[in-house]
């Protein structure tokens, strides 16, 4: 499915897309966070952008656990850990590979999922960006199963983001920054929710 | 958004720089991050770092020094700073009576402090943490995340950092710190909002007549708006929430009245007259009062009370020598 | 008109009571008056007053305390205060060693101090005064008034104050408030006004994208507006003024970064940041820098930077102990 | 020309004129000084007034000079000395006195103009009260002079007090406050003489 080559394609349109949308993140933050997870995040794939030349040829594996590394140690926040975690959880997962199948994204997203819940402890319904992953993960391992191509399950995994994103603007927050506002939150929709689908987004946009 | 900056971009980096140039004899930066540690290292104690989102001045760099912290670390503005930042700080303080983090209780910050320590423990330094939770604006049964760390966080890098100085165990500075954390509550308001120089708008809107109640210290919205009101009937509203929380009558209290940024602290002396009133009308004594701006959130206006119920021995640690730029007791 | 006040016309003496209810241990009011005075009597020494109008917290009741001042007088808002309460409180502070009254040069404040003390002299008090002049912005050759006394008055009350305190003559303590005051210069600017609380409105009106340069401290317009620059040119342009004015090349100076009301630190940090660099590209040693509100304008943003040359005495006198609310050296 | 009762009079509608002014005199005050003169000077007249019954049996000299006490304990600023000694030399003048003529009259300006010099070192073209005062004096007695009715002196004095309000519009202040903002005071009229031909106005309005 993916050669160390695509993996860095795919976090040069993450960073691109990010930056793109860093305004937009960060405006979603500000009526129930406090107005940064854009710029947090812009900054973090910026560096990993510039860290990218020092991994071309390494394993995807490396390459995964480097952008992990550079998003822990350069977002900050909530989301640093969280997405740093996800990136080296994921990249622990297909250490040493060049080149990856479907059943190994499977295992990095659920590296990555898993990642993000042992650092941050939540769970479906918290509105945070678990409400995007975890649907997002069972679609792309539903349509793995099923034999779809990549295009087609990571398409499944963009729409199930997709209402994820839509299904936290139903519900109060009860983790992170959120859930200080209250039922104030409802009506909004979760930043992190949604940079995380625009991540995903990324990598269907190379298939 | 009219600010005296430069970039957007430089701006904390310039001002962890305006801040050790202005106070060298007190503070230096470890090259290369934003960690303010003491000039002169202090071995034969526990070590005390905190840090937090820039924004906050004079927290956190400016209580470095002594009596108080011995590191302070700045992320980006209202953004938890990262574990490698306060990994380097803890590995510049450590002493062999090991090093303790006083957290605010956000989940980011939580994370990624503890990211560090686990960064230090694996290099066999002594590390430990408390999580400060002031803030009953938020209800810490309601919501998983539990109460903020606010303004209440200065009382605890004061006494746990003079219990410190005493040559203190970690279990025992430890110890202090969680009683102050345990009897420690404050609330918050804002009738502006702050705007973070990198997002360019301010975190929230409100109308000429209203007021944020229950904000925190990231220019977030509060948990409500409401009328505005006179200063005397804002008071009763905050204390009614922290006095409902701790019991506090017959006790001597520390009573801080934080400005937010850009509040003046005209208004702050007038909050404090009725503060000061409130509470003898309750049989609580006050021991010491602090009036000014200790944890702000950039140019935010509005301000926030905190009580810290006393026994002997944390008015003692109160008392004690603290000599840093922000904070000094003789 | 937003504040977090009670009536307009209680502000200055809520703003009085909170202030000493908050540091019963550094000061106490005259009863009846705005004045506020040191809760000890120290005798065997000259006594130091100053005062202005109010709205310039922590100016000037902050002030008082040990090696600083002996009583502030606080008038309404931006009003300098009425002879009879400058009279209470030289009666209140004087001592055999004389009193000295350190006055910020305008009109209505040098008026009603001046006619305070023709009250004491009546009464047998000896009483002598200061004025301070330290604003470059307005020429003192050019407009008869002279140059409008800011920020750098605290200078002028931590230094003359220190010798006071070593039981200096009367003449002594005037002769180095006098070479202060000589040695001072300051200038501001402003991004926002201020609004006096009776008075309901903002004292000028200011764009987006100007600010106003060489305000003084009453919330009134400066000598000019300008498009808004960065930090470090706007520094540039006051620096280029004060430097102008007195040849500091070659000496060593203290730097006072004095925020309006509403400035946050971080700001005045980076300010900082430009002006330490600046000076020492110019061959002038800083000495000691201090930041932060020390004469303020209400809820104005901006800022002021004052230059003090200094020689021995001065270092000394500046490092000397004090112990007031509002500056504190160990 | 007047008797003790008369003054107490005048200085009741002084008060009230200052008072319906107050905001205007505090606007005049706001670009070219510290927005403040209408507080002040209400502050303080609100004070004289509350302290008339006092005085009432008192002679013209002592009403007058309780006035001028209590604008110098309440006025504050710069008009607090100065229209405070411009009260207490009035009153000086006519010590003693329980009916004045119209030379007492021209007396009692005198000494109030000389007052405010006194204190305050402005000369005219220094855009000051002085502007309106002193041209006012110099009407005033030329219209005693001329055998004028008070009701016609004090017009012309009025009228005089007011040109020089118009004067001040057109010169750079280099006394007061207005002094600092240089040529921006241009165009500005000046609170303090603009306060005073108030006052003046109060008395002509009772003859
Ligand atoms: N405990 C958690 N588990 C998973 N995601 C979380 C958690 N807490 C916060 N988040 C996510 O982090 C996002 C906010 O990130 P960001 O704004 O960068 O950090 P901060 O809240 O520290 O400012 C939220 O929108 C949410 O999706
Ligand atoms: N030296 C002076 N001589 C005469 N009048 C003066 C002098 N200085 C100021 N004034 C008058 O005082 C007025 C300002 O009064 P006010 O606003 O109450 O005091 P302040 O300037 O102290 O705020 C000016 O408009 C001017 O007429
Ligand atoms: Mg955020
Ligand atoms: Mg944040
Ligand atoms: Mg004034
Ligand atoms: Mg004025």
């Amino acid at each position: 499915m993916t050669d160390s080559k695509k993996v860095i394609e795919i976090i040069k349109v993450m960073a691109e897309i990010i930056h793109e949308n860093a305004q937009f993140l960060t405006d979603l933050d500000a009526p129930i966070g406090d107005n940064d997870h854009g710029i947090n995040m812009d900054r973090g794939f910026q560096k990993v952008l510039s860290d990218l030349p020092g991994v071309e040829k390494d394993d995807i594996g490396a390459i995964l656990k480097k952008a992990g590394m550079d998003l822990v140690s350069t977002v900050g926040g909530s989301s640093g850990p969280l997405y740093g975690t996800a990136f080296m959880k994921a990249g622990a997962a297909v250490a040493g590979k060049y080149e990856i199948n479907a059943s190994d994204f499977v295992a990095i997203m659920e590296a990555a999922v898993g990642g993000v819940q042992l650092r941050g402890k939540a769970e479906k319904g918290e509105k945070t960006m678990i409400d995007a992953m975890i649907p997002a993960l069972e679609a792309i391992k539903k349509g793995v199963s099923e034999g779809k191509s990549p295009a087609a399950f990571l398409a499944d995994g963009v729409a199930a983001a997709k209402e994820g994103v839509e299904y936290t603007k139903t519900i109060i927050a009860t983790k992170g920054r959120a859930s200080y506002v209250g039922e104030r939150s409802i009506g909004h929709q979760d930043p992190g929710a949604t940079s995380f689908t625009l991540l995903l987004e990324s990598i269907a946009a190379l298939y | 958004m009219k600010k005296i900056i430069n970039e957007a971009s430089q701006v904390e980096e310039q001002m962890v720089e305006g801040l050790v140039k202005a106070y060298p004899d007190y503070v230096k930066r470890i090259p290369g991050t934003t960690v303010v540690v003491r000039s002169d290292k202090k071995t034969g104690k526990v070590a005390l770092i905190s840090g937090g989102g820039s924004g906050h001045e004079p927290a956190h760099a400016g209580y470095v020094g002594k009596g108080m912290l011995d590191a302070a670390v700045a992320g980006a503005v209202f953004t938890s700073p990262t574990p490698d930042q306060v990994f380097e700080g803890i590995k510049e303080i450590a002493t062999d009576q090991g090093v303790l983090m006083v957290v605010k209780n956000y989940t980011g910050d939580v994370m990624n402090f503890e990211m560090a320590a686990d960064m230090a423990r694996d290099e066999g330094i002594k590390v430990d943490e408390v999580v400060v939770n002031d803030d009953v604006a938020v209800d810490g049964s309601l919501y998983t995340v539990g109460r903020r760390g606010i303004a209440g966080t200065v009382f605890v890098h004061k006494i746990a950092g003079a219990k410190a100085e005493t040559g203190a165990s970690l279990e025992e500075v430890k110890a202090v710190a969680e009683k102050v954390i345990a009897n420690v509550r404050s609330m918050s308001m804002a009738i502006t909002p702050c705007t973070v120089p990198a997002a360019g708008k301010p975190g929230f809107e409100i109308a000429d007549d209203e007021m944020e109640i229950g904000i925190g210290i990231h220019g977030e919205p509060g948990t409500h708006k409401e009328k505005m009101q006179k200063a005397d009937q804002i008071v009763d509203q905050l204390l009614d929430k922290i006095l409902a929380d701790i019991d506090f009558a017959g006790s001597e209290v520390a009573v801080m009245i934080n400005g937010c940024g850009a509040t003046p602290l005209m208004e702050l002396f007038v909050v404090n007259n009725h503060v000061s009133d409130v509470l003898a009308s309750k049989n609580i004594k006050v021991y010491r009062t602090f009036v000014g701006e200790y944890m702000t959130s950039l140019e935010m206006e509005g301000f926030s009370i905190s009580l810290l119920k006393l026994d002997d021995e944390m008015k003692t640690l109160l008392d004690a020598t603290a000599d840093t730029p922000a904070f000094k007791k003789l």
